[in-house]
């Protein structure tokens, strides 16, 4: 059988990809947002390999409830976008240091 | 008589009456209400005195009220012989400022009254509180509205002196914040005693010596920047020479007392085997006041400034005084008095000092203003001959720059002389480092004297001086007769003090731990 | 009696305060007549109670009001009236009397007329609280009021910035000796635990073997500590060496100020405090020795320099200085009722001979310069006279006043046994030839000889603007008014007459009560054989003392006498017959006499010095001190760090997303790494 | 090596994958690909742990709703493509750098102890939607309340920042018409009739 | 079940939806009713709140809900102040023309989550109103849609946040895998059986949570979002995003580490001294630099809630009182301090930068006046409320044995004062620049800014209800 710690592990490596692809990625913030959903992914991972290890049903409601709100997430996030892009025609993480200091 | 609560008034009276003054607003009333309140506070701390019990040094017209029960903070106030005559003193230095402002300031009068009188019911609460965080309460207050006198109706450089004053003094009291807090929990900790920040309690409360010295250090950074000594004096010359006259006489005349009248009521008796431990400190430091001060008041040439620093010459006897008795009953341990009586001398000397310098230093303040009124300058070489111009104010000038240079006759003697005679005991060092303000206090006064007053008219702005007016003159002159008052026959001050001063120098004198210490123990 | 006591220094304390606060409405009559009416009380008062005092006996020490009481400590105000303190207060009152009424002349027209009569009586009010006090609080409120009150009369004309230098200088050289005085008071409290005059004396006996240490092992005699501080205060008011150099500037003030203040009365404050202090300085010969030294210096090389002077008031003044030196000399050789007698007498010639002067200067417009007068006799006969017998009193000439003071002061330093004895000596001898040389020198100058100013003489006035307008323009020099006459006369008479008290004053009991036994304390009388075998002038004289003519028989045999005839002979001789002598000896000792015109370098030393000095130090510390180290590097300096530091930590905020994610990954790393490998 | 965990490597690997790539790809479109593919073997991944409710709500919802929203955009907001991720390298070291830190200092920990659980506690429920649908609606009441609280907040709040009105579009106001007034549309005039001769 | 436990959340959400709909049909010029429903909901939410403490702790909806007084305070404190802001927000609203019902709504929707925090007897529940609030908070900051700042703000405090809750959910997820419990209780029991400092795991999940919780405070190094966010947003989102969240954030930590880890003291202890420190630190500095009084006062705020995390770090309840003391009295001065900017910014001028202040003591002394007192309680000069609140915190902190930090602290405090002086010395010591009318605003602005300026004051006289009401809470409820 797969122990639990093997999907920790991969959860684990998923979240330090997507904190490293926030970091690395400097020009699109579409790819950010995308690097969040991998977070919470990773976090669900998490919490679904627990449930299960666990025998505990509480685990996957979480992750039903976090998916819901990521859902929401995503949209409002991408309104923002939008609007954003509206005022300023580019979403280049770069150019967004109007304020700073 | 004593059941009415003349301290509370004396505090809430004249910060409602300021409040009442900017409702008022500059309208012509404001001026004349003001007056009205700071005369009624005055007149209602004349009780004070003629109801003073001069045979206890126990607190009197004290009251208490619970207050934050949280941290067991009370709203308990008292007078005694130290404290009293500093409350009169503020009362009266008050009302001489309100006139001071009269005509003067036009720009928005009525809050500067205002102010003036809000620190007033502060400076009340500083001397009266009995509770330390009260105190501390009122003694951080105390720079607000000071803050803004001296920026609002400053001069040039008032940002930055009212600023460097703020900060400076805010940052030497945070400490005391931390100290207070620890002795507080310190009573809790102790057997015996509960954490509480009544001064009672604190000056009976058992201390270890490690924590006696920091919070001493602590106390000594407070109202050290309050009093001022040397080396934190130099938000003092800044602020004065920026303020307007009123703002600098109370600065000199008043807030200067807070951080002597502190030392009395917190450093010696809370602390003091620190105290005994670093006296030489403190001494030092005072005598570094006395004579390095008066030189470089020697070569002022701003009017203020010289009378600024020559004030920080003259509180240095104030804090001589306080602690030298350290050193004397270290001395004199065995001889046919134990010192007490050069000890007592010592403190009443720094008390006198304190009352003296109050009314000469504001005089001389005032003096400065009424020549800024009129010529708009306080650089000393823009003056010369003013007593051709001006006898009355001449005359009047003269008189308090004897009395700053400890003429005897004018109150500015009676202090330091007792202050000398008592610290000889101490050693004939210290004695002769602090008699040698009799010679630089003399030379920078004198030269102000000549090179202001002296001489053929200098220039013809001199030639179109007015002599004073009714208001000025009858200031001055109300200082004048304080001065020589208190010069000719200060009997009626030290005997107020006496009982007290004895019984908070057994306080000072008793040791908390027990080490090598020259007096007693507990 | 009680009620005499204090009106005696109120009478003129009123009159000063009328005179000054209402000068303006009781006008200039007004002002004079309360003055002098207040003095003239004091006068005739202090005359009851020195006769009450002298005839009955009626020694008075008594509390006026308490002053603070501190501790065990008492701080009073009072008096004790003795036969010291009461002749002081009779010649106070007396020359200050004289000297009012004289000043409504010389100050006829000044605008601050008033306030000089104010000042004058106030200065009588302060001599008295002086010489009347029984403690030394009182003692020294006196002391330092009577300075305030000649700085203030010395710079009367404060327009002439020479004047309010002087005064500044004065008032400065004078707070050195306070400095001094105040710091022996103290030590006095230290050991005897009260400043009352009668209980230090009694307790100054104990602390007679006592010794404090002011350097690490170096011990002092306490007695020793204490009366050369006191004597340095002596040494600021009496303008003893090297405190002298404000005397001679005072005469900046009006003439009458130098005849009352810097002549007969508050100079000699501090000859009088030693002869009161005299049961502590009787007990350390060391400082004995020191006030030897010090008199007979003062005494025969201030008279040198008087030589050279051409101001008619500086001759005099330096001849104050220099007797000033002859009666701390007397102090020095315990002689102290010599001092005092010698102080009395000079108080009338002394004073006799400046108002002389001040009316030559009158008759000569404020002119003041000797070489510019000359055969004056004829115009002015009192003021000749008069001064003629001032000088006569001066040089000690037999009979008059000045020879017996004198003689006795040179005899007893002849007696003393002191080590410093045989230098004050010769000094004092060689001073009286000095004396008579530069006294009659002045004298001759000024009323014999050619006459050498021009008739039209008010040019010189001018260094004070109109004070010198004298209703009578040029034209030639007149006799001054009675007012200026009348006190010339009166004070020639005791300068004549004064002498002849020396049997009583001296020889006699008189001054045993104050100077010897206190009359609190007879229990001093045994102990005081003793001592005086030490130093016992006065004793040998009294011994050999027949009267006054047989001493004035002696006195004709004595060298003194001869030596001042010399003095007088050659004066004579150089300045009416011929004056090669002068201008070889000038030629010759060139050096000498710029040496004396320079006052020894003293005056620019000090100002070199000490002057210049404290300023630049004041500068220094200013400049280092104040703006530099603790304003500058610490409050502002801190102050800067803050405000770089902040703006170095702004830049944190970049502004970009990937950095502020990257802040907080990096803060969750960094407490991981802590938690996982650092505990 | 049994058929899960055969499954589960390839799935992880793949999954692994794909989320490299989608921080590494330049194009946008990619990057949104490569994340569905992430969520594709992750819901396999839950298969495997018996999650078969969550797996699927996870390729409907993310894959069918919301990548398809981020597409949208994409394609919505014209990006200019070779600009993007430019100077990717230079800081490639760094971000590197700081991924393997993070995921050594992750792994050292959910490697460690408590996490070593080879088999689930309890057998998971037969039905597993059944059993999480019997939970939200009694248990989870009170939160799925609030999720759903949460979802109109979303939708206002995307309605507020993008509806646009454009002026020139004609639309009718509901608010306007529900509250006319009559005298906003019809007004009574009176006036006197004319004859005709 | 009882679901009348949560009648102020209940009610609140339901006249949310009636509003909603009402102003579906309101004309433009008619907002106003949109608004005095918004607040009548408001403040009869704050009214059932208040009719809900009875002190003691009763759990509902399955355990998912908590009602004890603390929820009580909180739940109070969050309505009053939000109806202060709403009001100030008003007069700003109407200046740039944004006066829409969305933002009371959204405004609404943030409480609502605020008011769920307050009582979550659950971590599920505990983020579900993080996120509720969140959610609201991104849409106001980018409610001035045709800004660019604003939505740029939006957009780094949407990225942030989201990161922010993901490590949280992380922690979470640790934390349950850990104990098998979402529930405080259970998960406290759990902690209860381990040996904190020796259960690496447990730290572990406590690095995150506590790292999502100071992002909600905005505290070192978690607070880039902050100045920026204030800065951007408009002065009436900031005002309210300055002042009520934090009560959420401070309910969020009671309930996560006081209640829940309580006894994990010793691991969170040390990571909020880190993390308050720094913020007192970094706040107070960096504040020294900005011109912009917005971004001063953000910075202001990190250096705040630095306090407050030092308070809460002790574990006490004296402590949590003195936090929830400083948090409440913090949050008064930190709208009212904004309304004042709200006051000076006019139609198309947005006042922000630091001389805007100046001569405000010419153009109205009253207004000054009050801002002064906001400023000098800020600086936590007696006798305004803020010395008190500083002075629990440090009494606190000394007592918990810190004395250092608490050194660290007051000095920093010193530093601290100086930029407040200066917008002091902007006010009153400066003459007001050329064209600039006076300033005033309507009454109901007018009687609401004076008496939040007076109870500066009034509560800095007397504080004691204030406080033992905050200890009774933590009393009752920890």
């Amino acid at each position: 059988m797969i122990p639990l710690s093997h999907f920790l592990i991969v959860a684990a490596v998923l979240f330090s990809i997507s904190v490293a692809g926030m970091f690395l990625n400097r020009k699109n913030m579409l790819v950010l947002l995308m690097c969040i959903e991998l977070m919470l992914l990773s976090v669900n991972m998490n919490f679904v390999a627990f449930s299960y290890y666990l025998g505990d049903m509480a685990g996957q409601v979480f992750v039903f409830f976090i998916l819901t709100v990521a859902a929401a997430e995503a949209a409002i996030g991408l309104a923002i976008l939008v609007t954003l892009f509206r005022n300023r025609r580019t979403i280049n993480v770069q150019e967004l240091d109007a304020m700073k200091g | 008589m004593l059941d009415l609560p003349i301290l509370s008034f004396l505090i809430w009276l004249p910060i409602v009456g300021g409040l009442g003054v900017l409702i008022v607003g500059d309208r012509s009333g404001s001026r004349q209400f003001a007056l009205g309140v700071a005369v009624l506070a005055f007149l209602l701390s004349l009780p004070l005195y003629t109801g003073f019990d001069r045979t206890t040094a126990a607190m009197q017209f004290s009251e208490l009220l619970p207050w934050v029960e949280s941290f067991n903070i009370n709203y308990h106030l008292g007078v005694d012989g130290i404290s009293m005559p500093l409350i009169l003193l503020n009362t009266f230095i008050t009302v001489l400022v309100v006139i001071a402002g009269w005509e003067v300031i036009q720009y928005r009068i009525s809050q500067y009254l205002a102010a003036f009188l809000i620190m007033e019911g502060l400076v009340n609460g500083v001397f009266a509180s009995l509770d330390a965080m009260l105190f501390y309460i009122f003694f951080e207050g105390m720079l607000i509205p000071l803050f803004l006198i001296i920026g609002i109706w400053g001069g040039a450089r008032r940002v930055y002196a009212s600023i460097k004053f703020f900060l400076y003094t805010f940052f030497g009291s945070v400490f005391l914040l931390i100290s207070l807090i620890y002795l507080y929990q310190l009573g809790g900790d102790t057997p015996g005693f509960t954490a509480s920040f009544a001064v009672a309690d604190l000056q009976k409360l058992p201390i270890g010596m490690t924590a006696q010295v920091l919070v001493f250090l602590s106390f000594l950074l407070a109202f050290g920047v309050k009093v001022p000594m040397w080396p934190v004096h130099t938000w003092l010359p800044d602020a004065h020479v920026e303020a307007p006259t009123g703002g600098s006489v109370i600065l000199a005349a008043i807030t200067l007392k807070v951080g002597g009248y502190a030392f009395l009521r917190f450093a010696l008796p809370i602390v003091p085997d620190a105290a005994e431990h670093l006296d030489w400190l403190v001494i030092f430091m005072s005598l570094t006041a006395v004579v390095y001060i008066g030189f470089v008041a020697l070569v002022q040439q701003d009017m203020k400034k010289l009378v600024a620093y020559s004030s920080i010459a003259h509180m240095g006897f104030v804090t001589l005084g306080f602690f030298v008795v350290y050193m004397i009953a270290a001395k004199a341990q065995g001889s046919s008095d134990n010192g007490m009586n050069s000890a007592i001398l010592a403190m009443q000397g720094g008390m006198v000092q304190m009352v003296s310098h109050g009314f000469i230093s504001g005089a001389m303040f005032l003096c400065i203003g009424v020549l800024y009124d009129r010529m708009h300058t306080r650089d000393i070489n823009a003056y010369g001959g003013v007593a051709n111009r001006m006898p009355v104010f001449a005359a009047l000038y003269v008189l308090f720059a004897m009395a700053n240079t400890g003429l005897p006759g004018t109150s500015g003697f009676v202090g330091e002389f007792m202050v000398i005679l008592a610290s000889f005991r101490a050693s004939p060092w210290v004695a002769f480092l602090a008699a040698t303000t009799l010679i630089v206090g003399a030379a920078y006064t004198l030269w102000l004297v000549k090179r202001v007053m002296f001489g053929d008219v200098r220039n013809e702005e001199v030639a179109k001086l007015q002599d004073i007016g009714k208001r000025e003159f009858s200031m001055l002159a109300v200082l004048a007769v304080a001065v020589l008052v208190l010069g000719l026959w200060p009997q009626p001050l030290t005997d107020v003090m006496e009982k007290s001063i004895e019984n908070l120098l057994s306080q000072a004198l008793q040791s908390k731990v027990c080490t090598g210490f020259v007096g007693g123990c507990q | 009696m009680e009620s005499i006591y204090t009106a005696i220094p109120l009478a003129p304390l009123l009159g000063a305060i009328i005179a000054g606060l209402f000068g303006w409405k009781i006008g200039r009559k007004g002002a004079h007549w309360v003055t002098i009416v207040g003095v003239a009380i004091a006068f005739v008062l202090s005359l009851v109670v020195a006769i009450d005092v002298m005839a009955n006996g009626h020694v008075y020490n008594g509390t006026v009001y308490t002053w603070a009481v501190i501790g065990d400590i008492r701080f009073e105000v009072g008096f004790l009236l003795d036969n010291l303190s009461a002749m002081m207060m009779l010649v106070v009152t007396f020359v200050s009397l004289m000297v009012h009424i004289y000043t409504i002349g010389y100050m006829h027209d000044d605008p601050g007329y008033q306030r000089f009569f104010s000042y004058i009586s106030l200065f009588t009010f302060s001599m008295l609280m002086l010489v009347m006090s029984n403690n030394f609080l009182q003692l020294f409120f006196g002391w330092e009021a009577v300075g305030l009150v000649s700085y203030l009369l010395i710079g009367f004309w404060f327009k002439k910035d020479s004047a309010i230098y002087a005064n500044m200088k004065a008032f400065l050289v004078n707070r050195v000796g306070d400095f001094g005085f105040l710091l022996g008071i103290a030590t006095v409290l230290m050991y005897c635990g009260t400043l009352d005059y009668v209980e230090a004396f009694t307790r100054i006996r104990d602390v007679a073997g006592s010794v404090i240490q002011i350097f690490d092992g170096w011990n002092w005699n306490v007695v020793t500590l204490i009366s050369i501080l006191l004597f340095i205060g002596a040494m600021g008011k009496s303008a003893q060496v090297p405190l002298h150099v404000w005397l001679p500037d005072s005469m900046e003030g009006p003439t009458p100020i130098s005849a009352l203040i810097h002549a007969a009365t508050m100079v000699t404050a501090g000859i009088f405090m030693v002869a009161r202090m005299s049961p502590i300085f009787e007990l350390s010969d060391t400082a004995l020795n020191l006030i030897l030294v010090i008199g007979a210096t003062t005494a025969f090389f201030m008279g040198l320099i008087g030589v050279i002077q051409n101001d008619i008031k500086r001759v005099v003044a330096y001849s104050t200085l220099s007797q000033l030196g002859y009666m701390t000399v007397a102090l020095g050789a315990s002689a102290y009722s010599a001092a005092v007698f010698h102080l009395m007498t000079h108080a009338f010639f002394k004073a006799l001979l400046f108002l002389a002067a001040g009316s030559v200067i009158i008759a000569m417009h404020h002119e003041q310069d000797i070489r510019k007068m000359g055969g004056l006799k004829k115009y002015m006969p009192i003021t000749y006279w008069t001064s003629l017998i001032g000088s006569l009193a001066l040089i000690g000439f037999p009979g008059f006043s000045g020879f017996f003071s004198k003689d006795l002061i040179i005899e007893a330093v002849h007696e003393s046994h002191l080590g410093a004895a045989g230098y004050a000596y010769t000094l004092v001898l060689l001073g009286v030839f000095v004396t008579a040389f530069y006294s009659f020198r002045m004298f001759f100058l000024v009323f014999h000889g050619q006459e050498r100013f021009d008739t039209h003489g008010h040019a010189h006035g001018d260094d004070h603007g109109h004070h010198d307008d004298h209703g009578h323009g040029g034209g030639t020099p007149h006799e001054s008014p009675w007012v200026v006459t009348i006190p010339l006369i009166m004070l020639a008479i005791p300068s004549v007459l004064a002498g002849y008290w020396l049997d009583p004053m001296v020889v006699g009991e008189f001054f045993h009560s104050s100077i010897y036994v206190n009359d609190a304390a007879h229990s001093f009388d045994p102990g005081w054989g003793s001592w005086l075998s030490a130093h016992n002038g006065i004793e040998e004289i009294s011994k050999e003392f027949h009267g006054v003519f047989s001493f004035i028989l002696h006195g004709l045999m004595a060298p003194p006498f001869w030596l001042a005839m010399a003095g007088l002979a050659s004066a004579w001789y150089i300045y009416m017959k011929d004056d090669a002598i002068a201008r070889w000896a000038y030629d010759k000792f060139r050096w000498l006499h710029t040496l004396l015109d320079r006052k020894y370098y003293m005056d620019d030393f000090n100002q070199e010095v000490f002057a210049k000095g404290s300023v630049g130090l004041g500068n220094g510390l200013m400049a280092f001190g104040e703006r530099l180290v603790i304003d500058g590097l610490i409050v502002n300096g801190s102050a800067k760090v803050v405000g770089w530091f902040s703006g170095l930590m702004r830049h944190l905020q970049t502004g970009y997303l990937y950095h502020y994610a990257f802040s907080m990954v990096a803060g969750i790393l960094v407490m991981l790494t802590w938690f996982l490998f650092f505990r | 090596m049994t058929f899960e965990q055969l499954i589960f490597y390839l799935f992880s690997a793949t999954l692994v994958a794909a989320a490299v790539n989608l921080v590494t790809v330049r194009n946008p479109v990619y990057a949104a690909l490569s994340l569905i593919l992430c969520f594709f073997t992750s819901s396999a991944l839950w298969l495997l742990l018996e999650a078969e409710f969550l797996g699927i709500v996870l390729v409907l919802v993310y894959v069918g709703a919301v990548m398809v929203l981020f597409l949208f955009v994409i394609m919505m907001l014209d990006l200019n493509l070779d600009l993007l991720k430019e100077g990717f390298t230079r800081y490639l070291p760094i971000g590197l750098l700081v991924a393997v830190v993070v995921a050594v200092e992750m792994i050292l920990v959910v490697n460690s102890g408590p996490f070593q659980a080879p088999y689930p506690a309890a057998p998971a429920p037969a039905n597993n939607t059944e059993a999480l649908g019997s939970l939200l609606y009694t248990e989870y009441v009170y939160p799925f309340e609030i999720a759903a609280v949460i979802l109109v907040v979303a939708i206002i709040a995307a309605i507020v920042l993008t509806l646009r009105r454009r002026p020139d579009a004609r639309k009718q106001d509901i608010s306007q018409q529900v509250q006319v007034r009559r005298a906003d549309r019809v007004r009574l005039v009176k006036m006197k009739s004319e004859r005709s001769e | 079940m009882n679901i009348a436990i949560a009648m102020p959340e209940i009610f609140l959400l339901s006249t949310i939806c009636l509003i909603l709909l009402i102003d579906l049909f309101l004309r433009d010029n008619s907002r106003m009713i949109t608004y005095l429903l918004t607040q009548v909901a408001v403040l009869a939410t704050a009214l059932l709140a208040y009719g809900a403490m009875d002190g003691d702790k009763i759990t509902g909806l399955y355990g998912m809900y908590v009602r004890d007084d603390l929820a009580g305070v909180l739940k109070i404190t969050i309505l009053l102040l939000t109806f202060g802001v709403f009001v100030y927000a008003r007069k700003y609203l109407k200046d740039k023309n944004i006066w829409q019902g969305e933002f009371y709504l959204l405004g609404l929707f943030a409480v609502l989550g605020m008011l769920v925090m307050a009582s979550a007897n659950n971590l599920l529940v505990v983020y579900l109103g993080l996120e509720l609030q969140a959610l609201s908070m991104y849409a106001l900051v980018a409610f001035n849609r045709d800004d660019g700042r604003s939505t740029e703000a939006a957009m780094k405090y949407f990225v942030l946040g989201a990161v922010a809750s993901g490590l949280l959910l992380y922690g979470i997820s640790i934390l349950y895998g850990l104990s098998g419990r979402l529930e405080i209780a259970g998960v406290l029991e759990y902690i209860k059986s381990q040996n904190v400092l020796q259960n690496m795991p447990l730290l572990f999940s406590l690095v995150f949570i506590v790292a999502g919780i100071s992002f909600k405070f905005g505290a070192v190094p978690f607070h880039m979002w902050v100045p920026d966010v204030y800065q951007g947003a408009p002065t009436a989102v900031t005002m309210f995003l300055g002042s009520v969240p934090k009560v959420a954030a401070l309910a969020m930590l009671l309930r996560v580490l006081a209640e829940s880890m309580g006894a994990a003291q010793a691991g969170w202890g040390q990571l909020l001294l880190v993390f308050g420190l720094l913020s007192v630190f970094l706040g107070n500095l960096v504040a020294i630099a900005q011109l912009s009084l917005k971004r001063m006062l953000a910075y202001s705020t990190i250096a705040h809630m630095g306090f407050i995390l030092l308070g809460a770090l002790t574990g006490t309840k004296d402590g949590y009182s003195a936090a929830l003391f400083y948090t409440i009295t913090y949050t008064m001065m930190s709208a009212g301090a904004f309304a004042i900017l709200i006051l000076l910014s006019r139609d198309g001028f947005e006042a922000e930068s630091l001389d805007d202040l100046k001569g405000l003591n010419e153009r109205n002394p009253w207004y000054a006046f009050i801002m002064m007192l906001f400023l000098f309680s800020m600086a936590g000069i007696p006798p305004t409320v803020g010395f008190y609140a500083k002075l629990s915190i440090i009494q606190s902190v000394m007592h918990a044995g810190y004395l250092w930090p608490a050194v660290f602290m007051v000095v920093m405090s010193v530093i601290g004062a100086f930029y407040y002086l200066r917008a002091i010395k902007m006010m009153y010591f400066d003459a007001p620049p050329e064209n600039v009318g006076a300033v005033n605003a309507e009454l109901d602005f007018n009687v609401l800014i004076s008496i939040n300026g007076i109870l500066m004051v009034l509560l800095g006289i007397f504080p004691s209800a204030l406080m033992s009401i905050c200890y009774l809470a933590m009393n009752s409820s920890l």
